[in-house]
C-alpha cells in the first residue's frame, strides 16, 4: 500500500489554512480541537488495556486510534441543526460531539452507567440530545438513516445536514448505493464521509474494490458532487468537508467526502493479523510522519498556540480523564437482571395504554 | 353505518392520519402519482402533495433506511412495500434498524414508523412474492405485527399503528382488499395486543388471523349448519403484542383448538400458540391442538392448485371434525 | 418522456449493419429473426387476449411487446457456452433461446406441461438446457445469479459468457451494484444489458434514477464499460452487444449495455394505469415510428431478403403456432395436487438415501 | 481417535472437500488471505490457492447470489457468511434465490451449495451481531439447516451438507469453536435429518440443537447428581430435515419434555418441537412440553447480562424439576 496523504506544507493545506472557516477559529477552538484528539487517544488506550485485561469487556472494541482528526476536525464543524450516525469505529465521533468519557468507558464495561446502559457496548454509542444518532454495527446499515436524519431536517426546514460516516469497504455494501441515488434524486442534505483507512478487515482497497479515481468518485455515477482529501490536517478537513456542509444546507445538495487516514491497530482488538496484512513498517511510517495529533500540535507550535509543555499537560489531564472514566466504570453497577426486558418497546417502558395490552415477551 | 372496501378503509385511515398530524408522510413505490399498486394510497398524492406522499425508487433497503433515520427525529413514517414479500431485501433495516436500535441506544431512541403492504399468498404471483412473513417478523422483540382481517380492523388498527410510538408492520391481505364491512363513519381507533372473539361458541376454538378469519368463519358455520358444532372464532388481530389471555380463554371455554394460519407449518404463529396453549393450558384440553397451515412447500403459480395449499375450508372443517 | 432513439439512417446504424457479426447473417439467419420477434408478438398477444378472459391465467403477465428485437438480437449472438439469466418480463428471452410456444404457453396456463410444471408462472419460465437460468421475479434479483454463471463459465475455463437482463428501475437496488463491483473486481464474463423502456411501472426514469450521462454510465463507478443504444435496429444491437460478448470471453471484462426500447402495454397486463403516466401519443410514436418488426421488415424488404407476401405468411404462421399454443395449453392437465409437494428438493425427487432420512415437510 | 476442537473438525471437513471434488470453492469475507475471521478457513487458501478459496468484498447479496448463480452450473460452492447475523443483508438472494429457484423451475434446477458461519448468540457483539436465524431460514421448505453441537458431528454433517445437491445451511456456534472432541481420522459423514441420543435417560427428554446441547447435557449430569432424575438428551443436529421419530420416540419413553433452545422463544425451532409433540405424543405426555429459550429481548451487550440471556444450566435444571 502506498501511503499518498498529503504532507502539511503543500499549497492546498497553506490555502486550507486560509479559509474563513479556519480562519474564524480562534486559538481556544484550536486548542479544544487538540486536546478532543488527546482525550479520544487517552480514551481508546485505556480502553484497550482493560479489554486486554480480559475482565470487563467482552466482544468488539473498534479503535480509531490514528483516525482522531477526522471524527474531530469534522464534527467541529457542527452546529444545532446537523446531526451525525456513524458505524462501529465511533469512539470519535462520540466524544467529539460531547459525550462524556465516563458514559462511553462505562458502556464499554457494560455498566448501567453507560450511554446506552450496558446494551449498546462498543459498536452503539448514543446521544439524540447531541444530534448523534449512533453507532451502528452492520456494515453500512447506517447509510440510510443519514439519509432519513436529512430527510427529517428538510421536511422541517431546518437549515442543517447529517454527516454519515462509513468505511472504505463499506461502500460495497448495495444498501449505500441505494442511499447515494435517493439522496441525488430527493434533494437531501447529507454529507456521506468514506474514512479511508486503506483496509476493511485485512482486505486492501485495491482488493474489495473496483473504481476509476478513487472511492468517492463512485459518486458521480448518481451526479453527486464528491472530494477526496487527506484526513490529517484539521484546517483542510475542515474547510473541505465545510464546503460539503454548506452545500447540503443552502442547496439541499448531497455530498461524497473520502478522507484518506490510517488506523494504527488492528481490525478490532481481536485481529491478531494486525501486522500481517499490513508491514510493521508502514504502520510505523504513518505514526512517525502522519500522526494527525503530532500534526496539529505541530502545526498550533508554529503559529504560537500552545507550546510544548501545554501539551503535554493536555495529555496528562487526558489521561487523567481516561483513568477516572475507567475507575467509573469499574466501580459502576451493572443493569439489574430486570433491565434486560426494559428499553426494548417505548410504549412498554413509559406503561401507556399501548404498552399494557397483549403479551410483548414471550417466554415458555 | 356504510359497507366500505378493506382497501378503502385502509385509505380513509391513511388520509384521516396524514390530516391529524403533519408529522405523517408516506413513502414507497408508486405511493404517489400512480395511486399505489394496489391503491390503498389512492388519491392521496393529490391530497396531501408532494411533501407527504413521496414515490420511491425500487430500493426497498434505502426507504425503509430512510424512514428509520427520519424517524428517529420525530418525522412519522408510513412506508408500503408494495409486496411484504419485499421486505427479504431490506431485511437487514427491518430487522437491525427498525428492531434493535432503540434497545442497543439504551431506550435513548424511540422509532414511531409504520411500514405496511399486502402479504398476499394466494395471488398466483409464484413464491417470491407470496410470503407471509408475520412469524419471522414478530419473533423480533423491539417490533409489534398487526394482521388485520376486516375493513373495521383495518381501518382501527391502521390508525393505531400509526399514532404508535414503537415500530409497527401491518400486514395487509391482498385478497381482502375489494371485500367490503360495516364501518362508522365516527372515528375510532383499535388497541394493539388486543384478540376479538369474532364468533362465540362453546365446542371448539378456531384461533387465526388475517384471512384464515374469514376462513375460520366460513368453517364455523359449516361446522354449525351440518355438524351441529358450536366453534368460537378468535381472531388475533395482532401477533405482536399478542393476546394470550384471550386464547387461553377460549380454550379454558372449549377445551379444543384447531389453528388456522396461512403461514407455512413450521415455525409459524400457529406453532407458537400450540405452544402456548399447550403449556399454558395443558389440563384444559380434551384433545391435542391442531393446525391447517398453508402445505409446506414454496408457493405454487398453477392458481387451481394455489389454492389448495391455503388452508381450505374442507381442511379445517375436518380438522376441526378430527377432535371434535 | 422525450423519445431520443436513432432512427436508421443514422452513419452509426449504416456501419452497425456492415460489422462482420452482421455480414456473416445469411439471408435465412436475417429472416429467422423476424420469424422469432413474429412469434413472440403473436405468443404474447395471444395470452393477453385469454389472460383477459380471466379463466386460466392469474398473477401477473408482463408482456415484452415492443421490446422484441432486445431479446432476438442479443441471444442470437449466443453460443454454446453462453448463458442467459433475466427478469421477470422475459417471454422474448425464452422465445429466442428456442423454448416452444407449448411449453410457454402451457406455463402461463398453470399447467403440468408447462416448462416449469406450472409452479412458476409468466415470471419463471426456465431452459437449463438451453442456457436460459430463467425468469426471477425480485427486482434484480438475477443480478448476482448473472455473476454467478459467469464464475462457473470462467472458473470451468469455458470461453463464454453471460448476458443478464435487468430494466431501468432494477438499477437502483443494491445488489445490483455489489454485482457490479464484483464482476469487474474479479473479472468476470458477465454482459449487463439493461433494457430501458423508460418507465418502471408507472415511474419514468427521471423519477427513479439520479444517473450524469444514462443509466449504463453508472458503471464507470467500478471501471466497467459500458455502451448505449436503441435497440430497435437488430444491426446495431448485434453488433454492439457483440463487442462486449468478445470482451466478456476473450478478456474477462464485464460491460453494461443500455438498450433503449420501449413497451406497449402496461407494466403487468394488471396495470391500469397503463396510459395515465404516458400520454396514449408518446405510445402511439412509438409503435408508428419505433416498432422494431416494422423497422427490420423494413430493412429486410430493402435488402431484398424477403418480401411482404412473406413476411404475412410468417406472421400468420407465427399467429397458427400461438393459437395452438393455446389449445395445447387449455388441453393440457394442471398439476396433480400431489405434485405440489414434488421439485422442492432434489433428494427428495430422486429419493436418494438424504432424501429419505428426517421429515422434510412438515404440517400438523 | 485424536482430540480435536470444533474448528479444526471445520477445517478438516472444509479440506477434506476440496481435495475430494473440484467443483467445491470456498468464497466469504476474508476466508483466503487473511484464514477467516474465526480461523475456520485457516491454511485453505495457502493449500489450496486463489481459484478454490476467495475473499470477497462486504457483498453478502452478491457473494451469495453468485453462489447460487454459479451452483447451477455445478460448482459447489461453500459461502462463508462472517456471521450467520449477515444474512439478513443477503436475505432475499437465500431466501428467493437460493430457496425457491428448484421449485419455481419445475425442478429444472437443483442447487448444490453451502452456506455457512458461526451464529453466535452469548459473544457480547450487541444485537445486531448475535442472531440466530436457524428458526426463520428453516421455515422455508427448499433449504436445509444444520446446526452441530459437537467436532464430531460439525465435521461428518459439514462434508455431508457439502456432498448434498440442494442448499443447506450450516450453523456452527462461535462458543464451540475452541472446545476439543474426539473425532475419528477416518473419513466419515453423518447424514441429515437423523438425530442422536447423546445421553440415555428414562424420565425426562431434554430436545436441544447447537450449544444448547452441551447445557442439557450438563444439566442431565445435575438432575442425575443432585435430583435422581434420569434425562435423556436429544441432539437434533439437523433441523430441516428434522428427526421427528426421534424426538417422540424419545417422549414416548419418558413422557417428559424440555426443550432448550438458544433462539428467542417467539416461533423458535421450540415452539415447532413443541407443536409436534402435543400433536403427535398427546396422549404420552404426562406433563407440558416446556422450554428454555434465550431471554425475549434483543441481545445485550454486557457480558455478565448476556449469560442470563442464554438459557442457563439453572434455567434448564429448574424447568426440569417443575415437571419431573
Ligand atoms: C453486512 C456486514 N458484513 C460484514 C460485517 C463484518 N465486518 C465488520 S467491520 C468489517 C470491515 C469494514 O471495513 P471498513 O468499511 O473499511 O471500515 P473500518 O473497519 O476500516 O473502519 C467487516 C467485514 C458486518 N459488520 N456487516
Ligand atoms: C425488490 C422488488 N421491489 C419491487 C418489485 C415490484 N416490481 C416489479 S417490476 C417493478 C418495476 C421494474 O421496472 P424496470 O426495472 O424498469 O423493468 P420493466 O418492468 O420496465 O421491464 C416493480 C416495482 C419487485 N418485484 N421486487
Ligand atoms: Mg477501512
Ligand atoms: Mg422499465
Amino acid at each position: 500500500m502506498h501511503c499518498d496523504v498529503n504532507t502539511m506544507n503543500t499549497p492546498a493545506t497553506i490555502r486550507a489554512s486560509q479559509a474563513d472557516v479556519n480562519l474564524r477559529l480562534t486559538a481556544e477552538e484550536k486548542i479544544g480541537l487538540l486536546r478532543q484528539m488527546l482525550r479520544i487517544r487517552r480514551f481508546e488506550l485505556a480502553a484497550l488495556k482493560h479489554y486486554q485485561a480480559g475482565i470487563h469487556m467482552g466482544g468488539f472494541l473498534h479503535l480509531c486510534t490514528g483516525q482522531e482528526s477526522v471524527a474531530v476536525a469534522t464534527v467541529s464543524l457542527c452546529g444545532e441543526n446537523d446531526h451525525i450516525v456513524a458505524g462501529y469505529r465511533t469512539h470519535g465521533q462520540a466524544l467529539a460531539v460531547g459525550m462524556t468519557m465516563n458514559e462511553c468507558m462505562a458502556e464499554l464495561f457494560g455498566k448501567a452507567t453507560g450511554c446506552s446502559k450496558g446494551k449498546g457496548g462498543s459498536m452503539h454509542f448514543f446521544a439524540p440530545d447531541k444530534n448523534y444518532w449512533g453507532g451502528h454495527g452492520i456494515v453500512a446499515g447506517q447509510t440510510p438513516l443519514g439519509l432519513g436524519l436529512a430527510f427529517a431536517l428538510k421536511y422541517r426546514s431546518a437549515k442543517g445536514c447529517c454527516l454519515c460516516f462509513l468505511g472504505d469497504g463499506a461502500i460495497n455494501q448495495g444498501v449505500y448505493h441505494e442511499s447515494l441515488n435517493m439522496a441525488a434524486l430527493w434533494n437531501l442534505p447529507v454529507v456521506y464521509i468514506i474514512e479511508n483507512n486503506h483496509y476493511s478487515m485485512g482486505t486492501s482497497i485495491e482488493r474489495s474494490s473496483a473504481f476509476k479515481e478513487c472511492l468517492a468518485a463512485r459518486a458521480e455515477a448518481y451526479g453527486i458532487d464528491w472530494d477526496r482529501f487527506s484526513g490529517e490536517d484539521i484546517y483542510e478537513v475542515r474547510a473541505r468537508t465545510w464546503a460539503a456542509m454548506e452545500r447540503a444546507r443552502n442547496e439541499l445538495r448531497p455530498t461524497v467526502l473520502q478522507i484518506d487516514t490510517y488506523r494504527y491497530y488492528g481490525h478490532s482488538v481481536a485481529d491478531a493479523n494486525a501486522k500481517k496484512y499490513r508491514s510493521p513498517k508502514e504502520i510505523e511510517e504513518y505514526r512517525r510522519q502522519h500522526d494527525p495529533l503530532m500534526l496539529w500540535q505541530r502545526r498550533l507550535s508554529e503559529e504560537g498556540v500552545v507550546n510544548d509543555e501545554q501539551v503535554e499537560a493536555f495529555d496528562a489531564e487526558a489521561k487523567t480523564e481516561a483513568a477516572e472514566a475507567v475507575r467509573f466504570a469499574e466501580t459502576s453497577p451493572l443493569p439489574e437482571p430486570e433491565d434486560i426486558f426494559r428499553d426494548v418497546y417505548y410504549e412498554v417502558d413509559r406503561q401507556t395504554q399501548a404498552g399494557r395490552a397483549g403479551t410483548f415477551f414471550f417466554n415458555d | 353505518m356504510a359497507a366500505i372496501t378493506y382497501r378503502k378503509a385502509l385509505n380513509d385511515a391513511l388520509a384521516e392520519e396524514l390530516a391529524h398530524d403533519e408529522n405523517v408522510v408516506i413513502i414507497g413505490e408508486e405511493v404517489a402519482e400512480y395511486n399505489g399498486a394496489y391503491k390503498v394510497t389512492e388519491g392521496l398524492w393529490k391530497r396531501f402533495g408532494d411533501k407527504r406522499v413521496l414515490d420511491t425508487p425500487i430500493s426497498e433497503a434505502a426507504f425503509v433506511g430512510l424512514g428509520v433515520g427520519a424517524s428517529m427525529l420525530g418525522i412519522r413514517p408510513v412506508i408500503e412495500l408494495m409486496f411484504w414479500s419485499f421486505a427479504f431485501v431490506a431485511y437487514d433495516q427491518i430487522v437491525n434498524n427498525a428492531g434493535c436500535i432503540r434497545y442497543m441506544s439504551g431506550g435513548l431512541v424511540n422509532l414511531p414508523l409504520v411500514i405496511r403492504g399486502p402479504a398476499n399468498a394466494g395471488t398466483n404471483v409464484g413464491a417470491t412474492h407470496s410470503h407471509m412473513p408475520e412469524s419471522i417478523l414478530a419473533s423480533n422483540p423491539g417490533v409489534k405485527v398487526v394482521c388485520p382481517a376486516t375493513a373495521y380492523d383495518a381501518k382501527g388498527l391502521m390508525k393505531t399503528a400509526i399514532r404508535d410510538n414503537d415500530p409497527v408492520f401491518v400486514m395487509e391481505n391482498t385478497l381482502l382488499y375489494g371485500e367490503t364491512w360495516e364501518v362508522p363513519e365516527e372515528e375510532y381507533l383499535i388497541p394493539l395486543g388486543v384478540a376479538d372473539v369474532k364468533r362465540e361458541g362453546s365446542d371448539l376454538s378456531l384461533i387465526a388471523h388475517g384471512r384464515a378469519v374469514i376462513t375460520s368463519l366460513q368453517a364455523a358455520d359449516i361446522l354449525a349448519r351440518e355438524h351441529n358444532i358450536d366453534a368460537e372464532v378468535v381472531d388475533l388481530r395482532s401477533i405482536r403484542p399478542l393476546d394470550e389471555e384471550a386464547i387461553l380463554q377460549s380454550v379454558r371455554k372449549t377445551h379444543r383448538a384447531v389453528l388456522v394460519d396461512e403461514n407455512k407449518p413450521f415455525c409459524a404463529v400457529s406453532a407458537q400458540i400450540a405452544t402456548t396453549i399447550q403449556g399454558k393450558a395443558f389440563d384444559d384440553l380434551d384433545a391435542p391442538v391442531m393446525r391447517v397451515c398453508s402445505l409446506d412447500t414454496p408457493a405454487i403459480y398453477s392458481p387451481p392448485l394455489e389454492k389448495l395449499q391455503l388452508p381450505t375450508l374442507e381442511r379445517v372443517v375436518e380438522k376441526a371434525l378430527s377432535i371434535a
